[in-house]
């Protein structure tokens, strides 16, 4: 397999860099997120970012159009993100799928979200193997392959000392041909590591199947109880993709239309227009995040919206942890 | 949208001459709202409000803006001109460019762009306009003057004479508190008992006074026009309807009390009549002294009594009365005089206080008007008289001129020197201070025709020494030591608050200073008014004065209090607090910083989760509400909100002038 | 939209623009007699009349620096003279905080003043506002807080 | 502690079989060996999951405020930080004193657990940085106690069967130094000052966990909560976020009780006690020493003033 040592790594990230916009997983200020990379910034692969990637396809403030209004009259006047290709680098497995299922809601069944979209085309994506389980991770217990991913468009495998590199689509082939043009990659036989067993696991086999019976079951009436709503696990969530619009005003004609993150966590959320609030108190708005997550998500996409990277157990106030509600689930007596 | 006028007014040249007041105008024709915009020579003037009103009905208009003077000035003018033309008067919102920007900057430019900045500014305010109406609070005709010295009385007779109910409440059993002690009364040297007694007699038997005497104010509840005032009644354990007031229970009676009202001077019964004059006049059972009340034994009076007035077993009565305003003219008490060691009060006997003096001078008191040592009874042949006992004195925390000292001082001076040709009296000063109409007069006549001797100097020391009192000063203007053998000393003891002044202003909820005098609305242009709305205040207990400056409060504050009685309904503040009690958490913050007590707590009920639950919201007194906004910042969720000043508006005020 | 309206941003000629919250009883009271009395001063400070300097929010302070204001003032009665007589004693323990939070999160001390005018305090009215233009000017645009759009 | 722990269970069984209250609210054994989330039973058989050691490092306070309708009573365990929140609730009249039964326990010194997360198991744990400085160790207020600690409102040094465990571990060490990250930023450029806090509100992810797990920040409805009341954007530009990190500080301004949740569980790890401190200290310098949520009749600083305090604005 293709490999280049883990020393060229600096290397490496320039060769891409030139290409386009490249995002690393790095620490900034004790916060590790996805930065653009800089030659001085200080790239941090050993765990998962704490923030997700998701901001960079689905930012959480997002200009979406200029707005003039004079009377009744007004126009307004589109502002799509630039079309620049970037190269996203170091995307584990459970968020490439994250991102899979952001694909699912943004571009599939009719609805094309431009500004998603145009982020989306314009990127490669550089997966990165896992070679340790995080202290939160559980992805192999939601199905997924800590090593490799194959909605990649490159992957990366940790082979000790060394990244072994295989291409996967045409966008990968490039990545894969600009480091061998730059003379950096070399066989290496070496063995993929593989992480050892997960400290969390799980078994999610027909959860989604047995939560359709279980809108009213007691479960719930406990496990709101020490949830305090706010929107940390929303936020961090890679799949969470829900928005509000909002605008700011220049002044008092013209102004910009802003499209923001949401949380189902928030009183505001499911307010409707009358004052009504389906949702009014906490049991049904933490009811709403895993009957979303582990039903709603399925029995429309096929597939778990909960991909295991842990960010929600790592950040919770409270611990209320999606594995433990997944283990409750399992264990409730459903009648009928 | 609201449809928004504007009318930018020139005001002569004042403002035309450095605002370009056409382009004002032209620009404000793309504000948002706005609809109809002009400028005119004179706004305020009556064509101009004519053009204003024409507009109004012409383009349909839901509010205007005027960028003219200061709303200080002609707001209210162009409310009026608003409700003329059919729209609510809190609609309109008036724009300062003449005093704040065509007065004070020369540059035209600046200036014209200045007034656009203002005049957006308004405009974005007057969009959030909403129409405001103030609301009326009923009020009860009827006026309670606490205390019922020569304040309270004159108080009382002229709200009474206005023909309104008003009732006369003081805690002694008799009115006429301090006056009725004093025997003369200066300038004019009348007997005092002669100018105070008609008074009280006209409050006894005046048909719109209530007279309630031996009762306190317990409580004061309710807010301006409905106060619910609880009075404690003292068992008097006489029965007034069936007593003559004969006195012949006064003589019999065997236990002898030192009489407070002669200052300890003389003795009184336990059941008495505190003075000749006292109204009303019919005796009272001392609890504290009764020998049948304490232990059982006596009860001559009840024996001896022709009517069978006497009542043993009456007890306190506790009542609630509904007022519309409250007048406070509780008076002051006299300073005690033994915080002075080094004059001896309160160790040698014949060093006395002003008001010792009146008892031993007046025909009524206990030495029936001849001035007798109270040590030895003998005739004082040299008196000393010490001025600023107890006031202007830091070290004793009366910093404050009790006012009346120097001139009943002189009075003393001049009545002993008339009683007792052959005595001679002496009077330590640091200043005279005769400020009233014929004082200064008054004074030169004890200096020259009454032999009345100032020395200006403080007392160091008085010590007694056989049966004379030593008395050691200085006489400042020759520099020299100055030591005088007297028979008797008289401090001029300065005037205090009452003891429990603080506590009645709590119970009011009227605020008092450091001393304890309680503290008018505006020193110089309220003096009568306190900051709460309804309650007034009359005589010394505002601060010292004389008798004839405590008359004339006490007229202006029956004045106010019946202004406030003859509207029947108070017309509320518009631009006041609101709470929205959907966000209201109920957590009081906004009642903490209320000036005026206005914000109380109010059960609601409301359906959470199919039940009815109860919890508790602010909620705003229109009455009480003066639209402060203190309430409205420390409301973290911003649930109180001043129509007329809300936060929206003020938002839209700060973004209209930060635009680029 | 007329040329009176986009301001020039050129260094020398830029102008602050300052936004003054001030007390209907004192402080504006205080600015109309400069007014009356025809005192000149630079014409950066605009008023907003509020009730009682105890009605202005700092949210208003933080809003106005949000929006683009260069510098703001907070005006009102002397402590004790307040109309509502206690909403000044607030404001001077709020606005005591505030003032020192603000210099905490970096904001130039001269770009936030609050001070006690009364209302026949004209000239000091001038002189505040004048010194708080001058200042101003020579620090230039504010930045800090600012929304960019 | 193991005792402490035994009698907590059976107090707790028998509150809620006596039917005396309703629900109780304490911690229990999480998913690993570094965690002890909060835990609320009403069962009497639940009792037995309650569980109590230097991992129980949340303050339940703020989650009584969903029980502000109900009339059920409510048991709550209380650390020494912890029962400043209830003071501070019933102070702002969120929570009925007669509707809650607040059981003080002994603190032995909570444990950063984001530090010791990674490694399987740590001898000697580090401290949380907000109980090294921490002044009141014991309950403020309590109507019950166990692991015999005195209720006490005065700071002091930790008392009860965990007390010299905690010393050791240095509990309150740095109680005088709680306002020296304060002064390190009191001492740097105004530039600087803007610079550090832009990159913190830069940070901001407006998730709102501060403000939901915080006591004083007990509205029933936040002006945050929808941008309908116009006072902030949604959007979670840095200028919002710089508006919302500083009214929320002027908000809980001499009511903060200082009990460092808000800065332990910001996602983006904004030191947000900086800014709580700066307020008490200031509050301490100007209008004298006070501690929120110590004493139920004490006014806090900004709902009273004194005729004589410091003037600058004249």
């Amino acid at each position: 397999m293709k490999a280049f040592p883990k020393a060229k790594l600096q290397e490496v990230l320039k060769t891409l860099a030139s290409k386009g916009t490249l995002y690393v997983p790095a620490l900034v200020d004790e916060t590790h997120r996805y930065y653009p990379y800089r030659a001085d910034i200080q790239v941090s692969l050993e765990q998962n970012s704490a923030i997700s990637p998701k901001e960079i396809f689905f930012p959480s403030t997002e200009k979406i159009y200029n707005f003039t209004a004079y009377g009744i009259d007004g126009d307004y006047e589109e502002i799509l993100p630039d079309r620049t290709a970037c190269v996203l680098f170091g995307v584990r497995s459970c968020d490439m799928q994250a991102i899979l299922c952001m694909d699912d809601v943004f571009l599939t069944r009719g609805y094309i979200d431009e500004y998603y979209a145009t982020r989306r085309e314009g990127a490669t994506i550089v997966a990165l193997g896992c070679s340790k389980a995080g202290a939160d991770c559980f992805c192999s217990s939601m199905g997924l392959n800590p090593v490799e991913h194959e909605g990649a468009d490159a992957q990366l495998y940790d082979l000790g000392d060394y990244y072994g590199i295989q291409g996967r689509t045409e966008k990968g082939e490039k990545v894969v041909e600009a480091l061998a043009v730059a003379g950096l990659l070399s066989e290496s036989s070496a063995e993929v590591l593989v992480p050892e067993e997960f400290v969390l696991q799980v078994d999610s086999e027909g959860i989604a199947e047995k939560l359709q019976a279980m809108f009213e079951h007691s479960l719930w009436d406990q496990l709101w109880r020490k949830c305090i709503n706010c929107g940390t696990c929303t936020y961090l969530c890679p799949t969470c993709h829900c928005f509000d619009i909002s605008e700011k005003k220049k002044n008092q004609h013209c102004g910009v239309k802003i499209k923001c993150w949401d949380s189902c966590m928030f009183n505001e959320y499911a307010m409707m227009a009358g004052g009504h609030n389906p949702r009014p108190s906490k049991k049904e708005k933490v009811r709403q995040r895993f009957m979303h997550k582990l039903r709603y998500f399925p029995e429309r996409y096929g597939k778990y919206q909960c991909t295991g990277c842990g960010r929600c157990i790592a950040k919770c106030p409270v611990n209320l942890e999606i594995t433990d509600v997944i283990n409750q689930v399992r264990e409730a007596k459903v009648n009928g | 949208m609201k449809r928004i006028g504007v009318f930018v007014c020139h005001c002569g040249t004042n403002i035309a001459n450095t605002v370009h007041c056409d382009q004002v105008a032209e620009v404000a024709k793309d504000f948002p709202g706005v609809v109809y915009s002009c400028d005119y020579k004179y706004m305020c003037a009556e064509p101009g409000q004519q053009l204003i009103q024409d507009a109004v009905r012409e383009h349909n208009l839901d509010g205007y803006v005027v960028a003219a003077c200061s709303p200080r000035m002609h707001e209210p003018t162009f409310r009026k001109c608003a409700e003329r033309a059919g729209l609510n008067p809190y609609m309109i919102e008036q724009v300062n460019i003449r005093e704040q920007c065509s007065w004070v900057h020369a540059d035209k430019e600046k200036g014209t762009e200045k007034s656009i900045d203002l005049l957006r500014m308004a405009v974005a305010k007057a969009r959030k306009n909403e129409p405001l109406s103030s609301s009326t609070i009923p009020v009860t005709k009827r006026a309670l003057v606490i205390g019922a010295g020569i304040a309270g009385i004159q108080t009382a007779i002229d709200i009474a004479d206005n023909g309104f109910q008003v009732t006369l409440l003081d805690r002694e059993h008799s009115i006429g508190g301090r006056m009725a002690q004093v025997d003369k009364t200066f300038p004019t040297l009348d007997c005092s008992a002669c100018i105070l007694t008609p008074k009280m007699v006209e409050a006894a038997q005046h048909p719109n006074i209530e007279m309630v005497t031996y009762a306190e104010v317990t409580a004061v509840d309710g807010f301006v026009g409905n106060f619910d005032v609880t009075i404690r009644k003292k068992a008097r354990y006489v029965d007034f309807d069936k007593c003559t007031g004969c006195g012949a229970c006064q003589e019999k009676c065997p236990k002898k009390v030192s009489s407070e009202f002669e200052m300890g001077l003389g003795p009184r019964k336990a059941i008495y009549v505190p003075f000749p004059q006292a109204v009303p006049n019919k005796p009272v059972i001392d609890a504290e002294h009764c020998r049948y009340l304490l232990d059982g034994k006596c009860g001559v009076c009840k024996k001896i009594c022709p009517t069978e007035a006497v009542d043993y077993e009456q007890k306190d009565e506790v009542i609630v009365e509904r007022y519309g305003s409250i007048v406070v003219a509780t008076g002051f008490d006299q300073f005690d005089i033994s915080k002075y060691e080094e004059y001896g009060a309160g160790r040698y006997p014949d060093v006395i206080t002003g008001l010792h003096l009146e008892r031993l001078m007046n025909a009524s008191g206990p030495t029936a008007g001849k001035i007798k040592r109270p040590s030895d009874g003998k005739v004082p042949e040299k008196i000393v008289f010490i001025k600023c006992v107890g006031s202007r004195d830091e070290a004793k925390g009366r910093p404050y001129c009790s006012k009346a000292c120097c001139m009943y001082v002189a009075k003393h001076a001049t009545l002993i020197k008339e009683k007792m040709p052959q005595s001679k009296s002496y009077i330590f000063y640091m200043d005279v201070r005769t400020g009233g109409k014929s004082y200064e007069e008054f004074y030169k006549r004890t200096q020259e025709q009454y032999d009345g001797q100032y020395i200006r100097g403080r007392v160091s020391k008085i010590f007694q020494v056989g049966d004379k009192l030593i008395v050691r000063g200085e006489d400042s203007l020759i520099g020299r030591p100055v030591e005088i053998e007297a028979d008797l000393v008289v401090l001029a003891a300065g005037m205090e608050p009452r003891a429990d002044a603080v506590a009645l202003a709590r119970t009011l909820g009227i605020s008092y200073d450091q001393h304890g005098w309680y503290t008018e609305a505006h020193p110089k242009l309220q003096p009568i008014e306190t900051h709460t709305a309804g309650i007034y205040l009359a005589g010394v207990c505002q601060g010292p004065k004389d008798i004839p400056e405590s008359v004339a409060q006490a007229s202006a504050a029956a004045v106010k209090a019946t202004g406030l009685l003859s509207k029947g309904e108070l017309t509320s503040e518009a631009m006041i607090a609101e709470c929205n009690e959907a966000v209201c958490a109920g957590c009081g913050l906004c009642i903490s910083v209320c000036p005026y007590k206005a914000i109380e707590k109010k059960k609601v009920s409301e359906r959470v989760h199919g039940q009815m639950k109860e919890r508790v919201v602010a909620v705003v007194n229109p009455g009480l509400c003066q639209g402060c906004g203190a309430c409205t910042v420390n409301c973290p969720s911003s649930a109180m909100n001043i129509n007329g000043f809300t936060n929206e508006q003020i938002l839209a005020e700060v973004d209209a002038l930060c635009q680029r | 939209m007329s040329t009176v309206e986009d301001k020039k941003q050129t260094a020398q000629d830029w102008e602050p623009n300052i936004v003054g919250f001030a007390c209907n009883w004192c402080t504006y009271a205080g600015a109309d007699l400069a007014g009356l009395s025809r005192m000149q001063y630079p014409p950066n400070v605009k008023l907003i009349r509020v009730p009682c300097s105890g009605r202005t929010n700092p949210q208003f302070v933080l809003r106005a620096f949000q929006k683009g204001a260069d510098a703001v003032l907070v005006a009102g009665c002397h402590p004790g003279d307040c109309h509502y007589s206690t909403g000044n004693y607030f404001t001077r323990r709020r606005y005591l905080l505030m003032q020192r939070l603000l210099e905490y999160m970096g904001i130039d001390p001269r770009r936030f003043q609050a001070r006690w005018i009364s209302g026949s305090e004209a000239p000091k009215f001038r002189d505040v506002v004048t010194q708080m233009s001058e200042e101003v000017k020579a620090l230039g645009p504010n930045k800090k807080l600012r929304e960019e759009l | 502690m193991n005792s402490l722990i035994k009698e907590m269970q059976a107090l707790a069984q028998e509150l809620l079989a006596s039917g005396e209250v309703k629900g109780v609210f304490g911690w229990t054994k999480g998913s690993r060996w570094y965690l002890t989330p909060p835990l609320f039973i009403q069962k009497a058989e639940d009792a037995i999951k309650l569980h109590y050691d230097e991992f129980a490092i949340n303050n339940l306070t703020s989650l009584l405020l969903d029980y502000r309708n109900s009339d059920d009573k409510i048991a709550i365990f209380v650390k020494g930080c912890d029962s400043r929140g209830i003071l501070r609730l019933i102070q702002d009249k969120q929570v009925n004193p007669e509707k809650v039964l607040v059981i003080g326990l002994p603190c032995p010194g909570m444990v950063d657990k984001e530090a010791v997360k990674d490694q399987r198991h740590v001898h000697d744990l580090p401290l949380l940085r907000k109980c090294q400085e921490c002044r009141y160790p014991n309950p403020v207020l309590a109507d019950r106690t166990l692991g015999d600690v005195q209720v006490t409102k005065e700071p002091g040094v930790p008392i009860g069967i965990t007390a010299e465990r905690a010393i050791q571990k240095g509990v309150g060490s740095k109680g005088k130094e709680r306002y020296q990250e304060v002064k390190e930023i009191e001492a740097l450029s105004a530039d600087e000052k803007y610079a550090f806090w832009q990159k913190q509100h830069e940070k901001c992810l407006r998730c709102y966990a501060c403000r939901n797990i915080c006591p004083a920040c007990n509205c029933r409805e936040c002006i945050f909560e929808s941008d309908k009341k116009g006072w902030v954007n949604k959007a979670a530009t840095t200028t919002d976020n710089a508006f919302f990190g500083i009214t929320r500080a002027m908000h809980v301004a001499g009511r903060c009780v200082d009990c460092g949740e808000c800065e332990r569980v910001c996602p983006a790890g904004i030191p947000i006690m900086k800014i709580n401190r700066k307020i008490m200290q200031d509050i301490d310098e100007l209008f004298g020493t006070y501690d929120a949520g110590t004493d139920l009749e004490e006014a806090g600083p900004l709902n009273h003033f004194k005729l004589d305090d410091p003037e600058e604005f004249l």
